[in-house]
């Protein structure tokens, strides 16, 4: 009997997956504190967090129907529905500026982007990767043909401590950056955006064309769900750090607490927006188009009405 | 069903191909009689093992009829006892299991203890727990032998069955098989190369000369039963034995 | 057991130097040293046994399992259908030796991040070896034994079920043997392209954490998996083989 | 050959239906049709044939040739010392059911991105069938013949050349016609792991660019190289064990 | 060395164990002189291969001296010819290649004419660049018989050499045998289980009895040469062959 009135409980959420664009940490404070604090369930929702093993799983999978949305980069968004048609829709701006950035050994400093020349340069084989370095090496006046590109898939971290490359891109000046601090490497990183990169949606939230079709009520009440969390996390940070630590078990990426708070209060400026968490500015897009455009990453640039939805508050 | 003399086999004008231009058999006619112990004889390739193939029913004539007990039969498997030159035990199966395989196919329940007892006669009761490959050469045959006495046909086809026994091994499990034949009272065929053997065990022996085979020649052995060894030593049957080695020097290159 | 010895000693020898040198370098990030790892196994058993080894051992019996039905039907049917035979038979044998492998990434497209991406990276890499094992052997079938068992009257399906099936098995079991380490190697590999639990997944993860002891432990554990399996193929191919023991 | 021809009939009943799948789902990163990759490779075949392609090369040759050496030499080490034998035979039919391929990523670590990462990736994967293979063969040697050339007078040396490695040929052949198809697909996941050129990379690298056609036009290439490769060994074999043939 | 009689081969007080306690020689001493043709018979397991095996120097003697043409030899490999029971040619070496073995071991530069000469004078000029499969088993059984010879000694060891033949290609080979005897003018030692095979071949019988082996029986063979078989079915030797087969009629179980 028991087990029939579970189902029946079941039934009445709404199932939806999300894929992170990374192992949980504090940029995902927010959809944790969501679940915990009930928020979905208060929408009618069961959601499932998963977590990349291919760093283009979030866009490919959502595109493909296998997750309702999936956390991806904005330039890559504009780039797979620019080249390849891929049928996604950005539903929402997470992260509002990059967190990318380019991450050496304090040992070995580079001051000004003109340094990389000559450099082992890891990136995890994401081609956007290479235009940023080439637009900052290009705008310091220095020459993209000089720097050494080396794809390192997800191994970012690894492959600079361990001293396989001299610098990597990719990583997150709110992750990587005090993670590997917090183990006693010294880094120092540069933000492309002092050197001509465009100040790009860091992560947006896609979902495709079809399940937009099918469940674009869930997925509004989805991000209803999420600003309460993110006013939550905004208010609370400290309590909302913990309900991400306390999610995690040892199954999970283990976190460092400091790191994390770190995290947090580097992110927290750039997700908050005037008009509301989550929101999406269309100039953001055509920006970032453009940039893409001139690098030759696409050869058009996509229609942005039909590329993004904006789920006001 | 014609109902022809009461043979235990006949052959009435068959003829056989494998591969149609080249005939094997060509409107060969012949017959054995109930009880008679048989040999065929021939230089190798002419055509003794196909004659066991059509009598058994893995082979159909071409042309012709091929009878059994005196009635025409087409679907002969199952029904005539064959024994073939290797003894192809199934080497998985026990010495008991391997026995009582021809009764495997008539009918899935059949009597175990009937195939002891059938063990028992022939001295393999010892034995009847052991897979084939703890046996030696002549325990082996003396199984293939037994089962394929279990047909239930009185017919029993042999085909080199002790040729790649040792010369000592081989006299023993001759004079076994004489016994055997004495009590089964059945008709045996048997294929040799061996002039000394056919001469030991048969009534009468088939002389295959070529192929195609049209005609057998036969030849009465002149020697009563019981028999021993001995009598093979006497000068008429010296003869008869040096006249049938003259006549199959097989060119051997 | 005297005769593994030699190799108790190698492997012992390889372990301890293997110790020394990763407290020379010091890098456990690089080279975990095997105390390194033991301990590391020790403070995960829990979530690696209890969490992880359930979801790779799920992935394994499904993929195998699938592997067995599919590759003993077609096995049969080509062993029945010449047709089949010439058009299967041929094809199967080329895809060996292409990289088929590397399509494994197109699975986690077509199927998420659910157990069935990494069912059908198992199946890929099991398919063959059971398949051809098995018509391997029931094309091993003793011709004149075959015909013997028609002269005796026995039936098509009897002389299958007494004769050909058995001896298919020592082939089969060939197979499977290779199979078997096969479908471990094939969750593995499953795992690190999309999964979010098992031990594949496990040890690709605690690599983003430079975290070398981490990484080796589902290994140790993996391993530990394949060697049981096959084990338990050695006793049942001897159990149905056991004739062939002295 | 006619006996092909259900072969070749069934092969292209498989791409029409696949091209007509293809184009009625219409996602191409998905599921690319076989027109597609096709074109794709077309397009694609300078880049793909004059940098990828001798990338690849490199790790296969490199990796199967130090297999080949390797192997060779501790398969005759093993045959000549019983202690070698007793330790080493055990540890490396063990090795083969453990997932030793999920220790591929650590070699990431060890080389970096050179090609020794992948040469590793392909000698791990490579080495174990061609020594067994060599080692079988060699223990396979008649004992019976080779007495009989004690009795003639031939030394050690001369009964190994003209008896033993000639009786370990067949077997050796078998355990590399085992590495030849695996060697492609060892340097295909070692390209995975971490590489800057090479087929797998490539394939993987249009994964991230959701091109479809381009992530299978690569491994179209690959295939044909490990068919090739295939091939080549073929014909050495039959070369020396031409005796065998009618 | 000590110098002995003139004799092909001796032992002298030869002892041999496999495993230590069980003895298979004991004390056992015989000789066979230049130019004899000796057959060994005796039940299966007594130990005729193992002397073989001594003599050929693949075992050593645990006690006692092995003497080849009245030389005390300790390393006999490569000294005495040797044709064992399957013939043993390396399949993928042709004919001539085979026949060549026991040169190779001694020179590798042999003359390969020589070779081709010998090939001649054995009737296998045709097949010299055949491979092993290609020819019969008679055949087989010539090139390994030629290969025997070319190690250059005058004493050939034949261990049960036509077992495995059929009885009409045994008869053949036997003959030809013989001759290749009669022109080599060498020693032979032949051992079979076939009585009138020993009794068509040899000038003596050795009878080996029991394990270990202690002593042998001589017996002469009572036919002039050149022979040929119809002199086996005169009484005296009917007499003879059948007192051998009674005391060989070994259990066979
Ligand atoms: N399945 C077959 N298909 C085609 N030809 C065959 C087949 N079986 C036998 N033959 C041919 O038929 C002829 C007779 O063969 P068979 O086996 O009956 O000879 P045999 O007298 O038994 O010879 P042997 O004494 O060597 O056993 C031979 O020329 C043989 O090559
Ligand atoms: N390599 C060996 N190690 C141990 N014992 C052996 C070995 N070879 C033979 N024997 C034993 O020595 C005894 C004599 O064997 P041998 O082969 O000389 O007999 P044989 O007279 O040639 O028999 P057969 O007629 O069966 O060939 C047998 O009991 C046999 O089991
Ligand atoms: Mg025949
Ligand atoms: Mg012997």
């Amino acid at each position: 009997q028991s087990e029939g009135s579970n189902d029946k409980e079941q039934n009445k959420y709404h199932k939806m997956t999300l894929m992170l664009d990374w192992y949980p940490n504090a940029v995902h404070s927010y959809l944790y504190v969501a679940k915990e604090k009930g928020y979905f369930e208060e929408e009618g929702l069961d959601v499932e967090f998963q977590f990349p093993a291919n760093p283009t799983d979030p866009l490919s999978l959502a595109a493909a129907g296998k997750v309702t949305m999936g956390m991806y980069y904005q330039p890559d968004v504009i780039q797979a529905v620019a080249n390849e048609g891929i049928p996604v829709k950005a539903v929402a701006a997470v992260v509002r500026s990059p967190l990318n950035h380019i991450v050496f050994r304090a040992d070995q400093p580079i001051g000004n982007p003109l340094e990389l020349e000559g450099k082992k340069i890891g990136y995890p084989g994401i081609p956007l990767n290479e235009t940023i370095i080439k637009t900052i090496v290009e705008n310091s006046g220095g020459s993209y043909e000089k720097v050494d590109m080396v794809n390192v898939e997800f191994e970012l971290g690894s492959s600079l401590v361990s001293k396989k490359v001299d610098a990597v891109v990719g990583a997150y000046v709110n992750h990587e950056v005090p993670q590997l601090k917090s183990e006693g490497h010294d880094v120092g990183y540069i933000n492309p955006v002092d050197y001509g990169v465009p100040s790009y949606y860091e992560l947006v939230a896609v979902t495709s064309e079809k399940t937009w079709e099918k469940e674009q009520k869930e997925i509004e009440a989805f991000w209803r769900a999420a600003r309460k969390g993110f006013d939550f996390m905004e208010k609370n940070s400290e309590e909302a750090l913990q309900i991400l630590l306390n999610q995690q078990d040892e199954a999970n990426f283990p976190l460092n607490k400091d790191v994390e708070m770190e995290s947090i209060n580097i992110l927290l400026p750039k997700m908050k927006s005037e008009l509301g968490f989550a929101t999406q500015e269309k100039s953001s897009w055509e920006e970032t188009a453009n940039w893409l455009k001139d690098n030759g990453l696409i050869e058009e640039v996509p229609n942005i009405d039909e590329l993004i939805v904006n789920i006001l508050p | 069903m014609d109902k022809q003399h009461d043979y235990a086999l006949q052959f009435k004008d068959v003829s056989f191909y494998y591969n149609p231009p080249q005939s094997i058999l060509d409107k060969l006619s012949f017959h054995i009689n109930k009880g008679e112990f048989v040999s065929i004889v021939g230089a190798s390739g002419t055509g003794k093992s196909t004659i066991f193939r059509l009598l058994v029913g893995l082979e159909q004539p071409t042309e012709g009829s091929i009878f059994l007990n005196g009635d025409r039969e087409t679907n002969r498997l199952g029904k005539v006892g064959y024994m073939p030159q290797k003894d192809l035990l199934i080497p998985w199966r026990r010495v008991a299991e391997n026995v009582a395989l021809p009764l495997e196919g008539k009918n899935r329940d059949y009597n175990k203890q009937f195939v002891l007892n059938r063990l028992k006669d022939f001295g393999l009761e010892d034995v009847a727990n052991k897979y084939p490959h703890e046996l030696s050469g002549g325990m082996r045959q003396r199984v293939s032998f037994l089962r394929a006495t279990l047909t239930g046909s009185n017919l029993l086809l042999l085909d080199e069955p002790f040729s790649s026994l040792d010369a000592m091994t081989k006299l023993y499990m001759q004079e076994w098989l004489l016994e055997q034949w004495n009590e089964t009272k059945s008709s045996i065929v048997f294929i040799t190369h061996d002039i000394s053997e056919a001469l030991f065990l048969s009534d009468k022996i088939f002389v295959i000369s070529d192929t195609p085979i049209q005609m057998i020649e036969e030849i009465e052995v002149p020697l009563k039963r019981p028999r021993n060894r001995q009598q093979l030593d006497e000068p008429s049957l010296i003869n008869l034995k040096n006249e049938l080695i003259n006549r199959f020097k097989m060119k051997v290159t | 057991m005297k005769r593994y010895m030699y190799s108790v000693l190698l492997l012992s020898v390889m372990l301890i130097t293997w110790e020394v040198m990763a407290r020379l370098v010091d890098v456990s990030f690089i080279l975990p040293s095997p105390m390194q790892i033991s301990i590391k196994l020790w403070e995960l058993k829990d979530v690696l046994l209890q969490h992880h080894l359930p979801a790779t051992f799920a992935v394994i019996s499904l993929g195998l399992a699938i592997s067995l039905v599919l590759g003993i039907a077609i096995a049969i049917a080509m062993h029945y259908s010449k047709v089949l035979e010439q058009a299967l038979y041929p094809l199967l044998i080329t895809s060996q030796t292409i990289p088929i492998i590397a399509l494994a990434p197109i699975f986690v497209l077509w199927f998420g991040y659910t157990i069935w991406s990494k069912v059908a990276v198992t199946i890929l890499i099991t398919f063959f070896p059971i398949t051809i094992g098995m018509f391997d052997g029931l094309r091993s079938t003793d011709k004149e034994l075959k015909e013997l068992l028609q002269t005796f009257g026995l039936t098509r399906s009897q002389i299958f079920l007494k004769l050909e099936v058995p001896s298919a098995l020592p082939s089969f079991f060939s197979g499977l043997k290779v199979a078997v380490p096969m479908s471990v190697i094939g969750a593995a590999i499953g795992e690190w392209l999309g999964a979010q639990s098992g031990l594949g997944y496990f040890s690709r993860r605690m690599m983003t954490q430079f975290d070398g002891a981490g990484v080796f432990a589902p290994i140790v554990i993996l391993s530990f998996v394949g060697i049981v399996l096959f084990i338990v193929v050695l006793i049942i191919e001897k159990y149905f083989l056991k004739w062939r023991k002295k």
